[in-house]
């Protein structure tokens, strides 16, 4: 069954997507990591093709290579096996082309810069902090609601507000793809919900393409336009959903039938070949 | 990642040997040569390049001696003579590791009772710490005399002044580790033993002194070699009764440089190995207790 | 109320022996050990005071940096009542150990001279040699930190240069760069060159992973990541670097000069001195050399938390 | 047998040799002396060592001695064994220096640590400032003679025993050089000689002990003197260093031997005129001096009376 | 409104226990730590009282104080007014009577120990390690999924299997009362549903009295028997609620209406007062 819902799923996003251009295409990747007590297989056989526009949630238990697949896309991480295609080039010229924009699972601000200070380190480092650079900052850290911390420290901020911070490094430079990795792991849900609509709305307005790493099923379900379900040993795709929702949304449509069709059908897609360990 | 031979930490270490061996020789050429030119000079001979070139590697009052001339000196004070006879290298390395090592274990054993007394006593910490970084601004050769006479004074000869001498230089890097080591526990682990009602000495049997290792570690290795040079230095005002302190010292006296880098390069073999038995002492206890880093 | 009357009596015990101690007559413990009880009183008092001085301090948690160093002093002042008092209650001979007033005396009666060899061993040897140690050492290590092979190489030569012993290489320093400073400052260079190289090479390899893949992500320069980021881990390891060259540089500056100097400088004055069994005059130099490595240490850790301001072990 | 610590001056070699005969001959052990003989060094003061109590006799020189004694350290010679000094400037001839008046300018190399007495009397003498300016410039010369191989001064100090001798092996020959020799300039100063606290000789039990251990001491010396080749090859024994080569002990043992004898008393009796004459030159130098008054009682001729009674 | 429903709460829970003891009483605490810039009122006016045998969760966005009421229960930190009572003891005395079990945020497990001897060391300290400790880890190692995992070091395991091995080294001791802080944060879904059925099984087991804090919402409902829901600026409490559901769950709950009902008014009590910054 599963398989035949998985060819379905890709027959239909070829139609529907076919007039926007390919993003990311995968095919056949594998990565494996040579350890001394055996090797992991992190990635196995991976096909996923992502076009310009989407937003992919990747979603699956701790440690079934969510995050080894995103940073193989930023260039990160080098395939073992398999190629990729990121907007047409390698992985390397795309993170050249600075193309991307990566928030890491943990804040990973510069401890001696000050809040503004580590947004404009993208800026700085392309050559692009020219004069409309402060208002790019002021903006989205508006946004992410630290218009008053600008000249805080991250030390000086709770872990959700850094969190928050990062996501607005991310955001100033506007890049045509944005790769998320737990953004808002760290986060309540109600701060959770705000992010969720405000990050919707950019990606509503600009058409930018996300991949999002999340271990949240509701959170996948109200985001994505596509869902990949991972399972782990070796880490593979279990399946993608594409979702029936609309692309406009509101908090209201987790009260909507499909909201809780989709997700229990994530749920039981993750469910399978899942145990304790 | 290609494992080209470049790669190598060998070849990398070959390279840099080979490249100081050219460059010693090329030294010993511009500087003897100089040396041989004066001498000549001074004597009112005439002279040409070859000559000088030719004569450069034997001339008796080297400023530096070829690598060859020190090794040939190597060799025989080390392969060329009985391991106990006073001529032999190996017998005075004898000396001074005695002294080094007695030095360093008392001077570890100071260091981390004094950083033990600092963690654990706020009196101690804001009355000693500073006087432990000012004990060491004392130039060392200089109160080192004084120190060989009070404790001659005192009945106490032999290897132990010159050990106190280590002792004195090595205790230093330790207690300043061992401090920073006993503090470097992490809160959440401190606050842990704290819901359990740990003791004191629970807390420092069972966390700081685990969370101290890896610093104490890295503080021997530094304590070790300063305990050598304690212990050459200490053999300067004990008086030359042996040791490659004695040696380099004698060496300087009679004018023989070869004799003097050939003590050098020893000192500096004898810290080597020192340095690396230390650092192997540490792999086998952290990889016991299961470090990830190992 | 008991406590504050305790207080006051270890303080007037501890006061008394320090003036007594400055006007004991020679051999005075030797006559009549008696007097001893009065200084064990006087050491009491004094761990008493320090005790309660760092409880008074502790609980006051923005205490200026005048009251933090009352209990160093008292520890320091505790030091020297002992000294002078055991030098001049067992009657020590001043060839061996001078009194406290005896270094004091002859400290301010040759400031000139004090000031002179300072000049000669600090101003010129150890601040050319440091600034040249610890700069190469930087330089270098952040070269290695781009070349394996460089690291490979430098490494264990590293090690195995800073096991050679001072006193070995100051001679052969003295041959090569003359009797002068720079001689001394050659030696301090050799002896400051690795601990800084391999202090920066530890800091500039420790920056975190996710720092790095953030960079990476930026597709940052070699350069960019240097000065954006490693730069700024190196600092703590390049402070600790430099504190501790800084007492090895007057350390290596004072025994280069046992081994051949013109005729000034403190090394120069420690040794001549010793042999004309001058010794309060030799303590009077160590002095020097304890009051500016002290000095030194300390202006380096205000630096530090200064440019730290961000770093755990510093906020 | 009683014990005795003898503290050198130096580290082990042919300026000591009597010492060192002695006890290898066993002499001092017939004599009933148990001897132990603490090797010296450039860090090493004698006097020190003396006052701290790690030795009962030290060998020092006289200028040193007296300027001790002027601190407070009431030390007393009880024999002299060199008679003559063997201290000299060796100078290069190609520096221009001839006579002491063309020191003026130049650099000079000379040892510290007590043993710069005599030349900072012979240079105030001279009228030659040491402090820089006009006068000489001086330097403190290391252990060994290279400044003068390689240039960094005109003149070093030597010993005639030991360091001209390196100078010589170092390729210099005598034609090139111009040497000045204390003895000759007027400013020569009594050097090893051999001390003791003064409140030891209060003691008649230890008098004798000394006296003992001088007898058996100047044995040695005779026996050195008279064996140059054997006392040098002796010490190589004794050298812990194991650094020394026999050539140079033998022609050390040699050069000592002619500072040694002399007097019609025999090696070890100071001669009082020997010991005005080294106080004149250490009071005549102006500015600093190194003794301030005329020194009482920092010799003995009691223990040296005590041996010839034996 | 909010006063009224909170009266009719204090007055519902003390007939409902009024035969159980007080297990944990504070009133009127307040706690202020003191900042260069400012103080942080982190606790103000907090009044509670936890029976023996409550499930008590504490939600709230974060920074507002979640974390330092459990620490003043735990003598981790001091009130700076008012009063508390634990078992009817000090929390200093409690501590010292080692009557609970703390779980950290973060797993807290020593790295030189293997997870084995980490469950350890609590009963090493306390002296209580007798013949049974090893069945006792045993047990409770194989409840969290790690049975496979008694010799492995802390850095051989993931992070959610980290947290679990931590869960598991508080219930060794079989504590009184159980002191969680957001244990079950670094979870993928379902091993959190799977620990939350754990968790139910052994506090319905023993009865014992479990304090807990929490960022899902889902998850305080699923769990507990009173929400206590948290506002922050200064840190205090806004709302406490009792659940309605049976003390006996399923995760079937989940789907039925007085579990959305319940869930609703928590998140209506958290969106009151809630601003992002
Ligand atoms: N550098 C590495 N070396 C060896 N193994 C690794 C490395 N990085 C990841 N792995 C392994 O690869 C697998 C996938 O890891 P990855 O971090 O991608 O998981 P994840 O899906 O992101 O999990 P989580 O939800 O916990 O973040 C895991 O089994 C992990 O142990
Ligand atoms: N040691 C401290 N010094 C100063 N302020 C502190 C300290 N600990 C906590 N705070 C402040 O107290 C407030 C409450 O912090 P607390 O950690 O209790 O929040 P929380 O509710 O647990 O948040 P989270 O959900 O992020 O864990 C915060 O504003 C925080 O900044
Ligand atoms: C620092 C120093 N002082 C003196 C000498 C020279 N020296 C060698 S033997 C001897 C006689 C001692 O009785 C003297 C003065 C030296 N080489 N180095
Ligand atoms: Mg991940
Ligand atoms: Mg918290």
């Amino acid at each position: 069954m599963l398989a035949v819902h998985e060819s379905e799923d890709f027959e239909q996003l070829n139609v529907l997507r076919s007039s926007r251009r390919q993003m990311i295409g995968i095919e056949d990747l594998s990565l494996v990591f040579p350890s001394a007590d055996g090797d992991v297989h992190a990635l196995s056989h991976i096909n996923l093709s992502i076009k310009q526009g989407d937003f992919v949630s990747f979603i699956g238990p701790s440690g079934c290579g969510k995050t080894t697949l995103l940073r193989v896309i930023a260039d990160l991480e080098k395939q073992t096996e398999g190629n990729i295609l990121v907007d047409g080039t390698s992985p390397e010229d795309a993170r050249l082309n600075r193309l991307y924009g990566y928030v890491f699972q943990a804040p990973a601000l510069l401890p001696w810069r000050s809040i503004y200070d580590n947004c404009a380190l993208p800026m700085e480092i392309s050559g692009r902090s020219g004069p409309h650079q402060a208002e790019q900052i002021d903006k989205y850290l508006k946004m992410v609601g630290l218009q008053d911390f600008h000249n805080k420290y991250p030390w000086q901020l709770s872990g959700g507000m850094q969190q928050r911070a990062s996501i607005a490094r991310a955001l100033c430079i506007e890049p045509e793809l944005l790769l998320m990795d737990e953004p808002f792991g760290a986060l309540d849900e109600i701060t959770r919900d705000h992010m969720n609509m405000e990050l919707l709305q950019i990606w509503q307005q600009t058409q930018k393409t996300v991949v999002f790493v999340t271990h949240s099923i509701a959170e996948a379900v109200l985001l994505s336009t596509h869902i990949v379900v991972m399972s782990p040993r070796p880490g593979r795709i279990a399946k993608i959903i594409q979702s029936p929702l609309p692309r406009v949304k509101t908090l209201a449509l987790r009260d909507d039938e499909r909201f809780h069709a989709l997700a229990g059908e994530i749920r039981d897609a993750l469910a399978q070949d899942h145990a304790i360990d | 990642m290609s494992s080209t031979i470049s790669t190598k930490p060998w070849f990398a270490l070959l390279s840099f040997i080979i490249g100081i061996v050219v460059i010693w020789y090329l030294a010993a050429l511009l500087m003897n040569g100089k040396q041989l030119i004066n001498t000549l000079e001074r004597k009112k001979q005439d002279w040409t390049y070859t000559q000088v070139a030719s004569q450069a590697y034997q001339i008796p009052r080297p400023m530096l001696p070829a690598p060859h001339q020190v090794a040939a000196q190597l060799n025989k004070s080390v392969f060329q003579v009985a391991i106990d006879s006073k001529r032999s290298l190996i017998y005075h390395t004898g000396i001074t590791l005695q002294s080094t090592l007695l030095g360093f274990v008392l001077g570890a054993i100071l260091g981390i009772l004094i950083a033990v007394g600092i963690v654990h006593n706020r009196t101690l910490e804001s009355s000693l710490m500073p006087w432990v970084i000012a004990s060491q601004t004392i130039p060392i050769l200089a109160i080192a005399p004084i120190i060989v006479v009070v404790l001659g004074a005192l009945n106490m000869t032999g290897v132990f002044p010159k050990a106190v001498i280590s002792m004195y230089l090595s205790f230093f890097p330790v207690t300043i580790a061992m401090v920073k080591g006993l503090r470097s526990s992490d809160v959440m682990h401190m606050e842990l033993m704290r819901t359990y009602n740990a003791t004191q000495t629970q807390l420092f049997w069972k966390l700081r002194w685990f969370s101290a290792q890896p610093y104490l570690f890295s503080s021997l290795k530094v304590a070790i070699a300063a305990a050598l040079v304690g212990a050459v230095v200490a053999e300067l005002p004990t008086g030359a009764q042996g040791g490659l302190g004695s040696r380099l010292l004698s060496g300087s006296y009679y004018g023989q440089t070869e004799q003097i880098w050939a003590a050098l390069l020893m000192a500096a073999l004898l810290g080597s190995v020192l340095v690396f038995v230390v650092g192997l002492a540490e792999r086998v206890i952290l990889s016991q207790r299961g470090n990830a880093n190992a | 109320m008991r406590k504050s009357m305790l207080n006051m009596l270890a303080f007037l015990v501890f006061s008394l022996q320090f003036l007594l101690a400055f006007n004991l007559t020679d051999g005075s413990y030797l006559q009549s050990p008696s007097y001893l009880f009065l200084l064990v009183a006087a050491l009491i008092s004094a761990i008493r005071l320090m005790t309660e001085m760092t409880a008074y301090v502790d609980a006051k948690p923005n205490a200026g940096s005048g009251l933090k160093a009352v209990v160093p002093s008292i520890f320091a002042m505790m030091l020297v009542m002992l000294w002078q008092s055991l030098v001049l209650g067992f009657a020590v001979s001043p060839v061996l150990l001078p009194s406290i007033k005896s270094i004091v005396i002859s400290f301010v009666n040759n400031l000139p001279l004090l000031w002179a060899d300072f000049q000669q061993t600090y101003l010129k040897a150890v601040l050319a040699g440091y600034v040249l140690g610890c700069s190469s050492g930087f330089i270098v290590a952040q070269l290695a930190s781009k070349s394996l092979f460089l690291r490979n190489g430098l490494l264990p030569l590293g090690n195995f240069m800073s096991a050679i012993p001072i006193v070995g290489i100051a001679p052969i320093m003295v041959m090569w760069f003359g009797f002068d400073w720079q001689s001394k400052a050659a030696v301090i260079v050799v002896m400051t060159f690795f601990p800084m190289f391999i202090n920066t090479l530890a800091g500039l390899q420790s920056v975190d992973h996710l720092h790095q893949d953030l960079l990476h992500t930026y597709g940052a320069s070699s350069n960019q990541r240097f000065v954006k980021c490693q730069f700024f881990y190196a600092l703590p390891f390049v402070f600790n670097a430099l504190k501790l060259n800084s007492t090895l540089a007057l350390i290596g500056a004072i025994v280069a000069e046992f081994f051949g100097t013109p005729i000034v400088g403190m090394g120069f004055r420690i040794s001549t001195e010793v042999g004309r069994m001058n010794m309060d005059m030799v303590w009077a130099t160590i002095l020097v050399a304890a009051l500016a490595g002290s000095l030194s240490y300390g202006l380096l850790a205000l630096l530090e938390k200064r440019l730290l301001f961000w770093h755990p072990s510093v906020r | 047998s009683q014990p005795l610590t003898l503290q050198l001056k130096w580290v082990t070699q042919a300026q000591f040799a009597g010492y060192y005969v002695a006890l290898d001959k066993g002499y001092y052990e017939e004599a009933g002396i148990d001897l132990t003989i603490k090797p010296g060094g450039p860090d090493i003061a004698p006097a020190q060592v003396l006052a701290g109590g790690g030795a009962d006799v030290i060998v020092d020189w006289l200028p040193s001695a007296l300027a001790i004694r002027e601190k407070g350290l009431p030390m007393v010679n009880i024999a002299q064994i060199y008679a003559k000094s063997g201290l000299m400037l060796t100078c290069l001839k190609s520096s221009g220096i001839k006579t002491p008046q063309d020191f003026a300018g130049h650099t000079l190399g000379v040892w510290f640590s007590g043993n710069e007495y005599p030349f900072l009397s012979w240079m105030s003498k001279l009228g030659y400032d040491t402090t820089g300016g006009d006068g000489v410039t001086v330097l403190k010369q290391g252990f060994n003679v290279d400044p003068l191989f390689q240039g960094q001064a005109d003149c070093i100090s030597t010993m005639t025993y030991n360091e001209y001798g390196q100078v010589l092996d170092g390729g210099m020959s005598d034609d090139e050089l111009v040497l000045f020799k204390y003895e000759d300039e007027g400013v020569a100063t009594l050097e090893d000689g051999l001390y003791v606290l003064e409140d030891a000789l209060a003691d008649p039990a230890k008098v004798e002990l000394y006296a003992k251990f001088l007898k058996a001491s100047i044995k040695g010396w005779e026996w050195a003197a008279e064996n140059p080749q054997a006392a040098g090859e002796l010490i190589l024994e004794y050298d812990d260093t194991g650094a020394q080569t026999e050539a140079h002990q033998v022609r050390m043992m040699s050069e000592i031997a002619k500072l040694l004898g002399g007097s019609p008393e025999g090696i070890g009796y100071l001669q009082p005129e020997a010991f005005e004459r080294t106080v004149s030159v250490l009071l005549d130098s102006e500015g600093t001096p190194v003794i301030t008054q005329k020194p009482e009682g920092a010799y003995s001729h009691l223990v040296f009376d005590k041996m010839n009674a034996l």
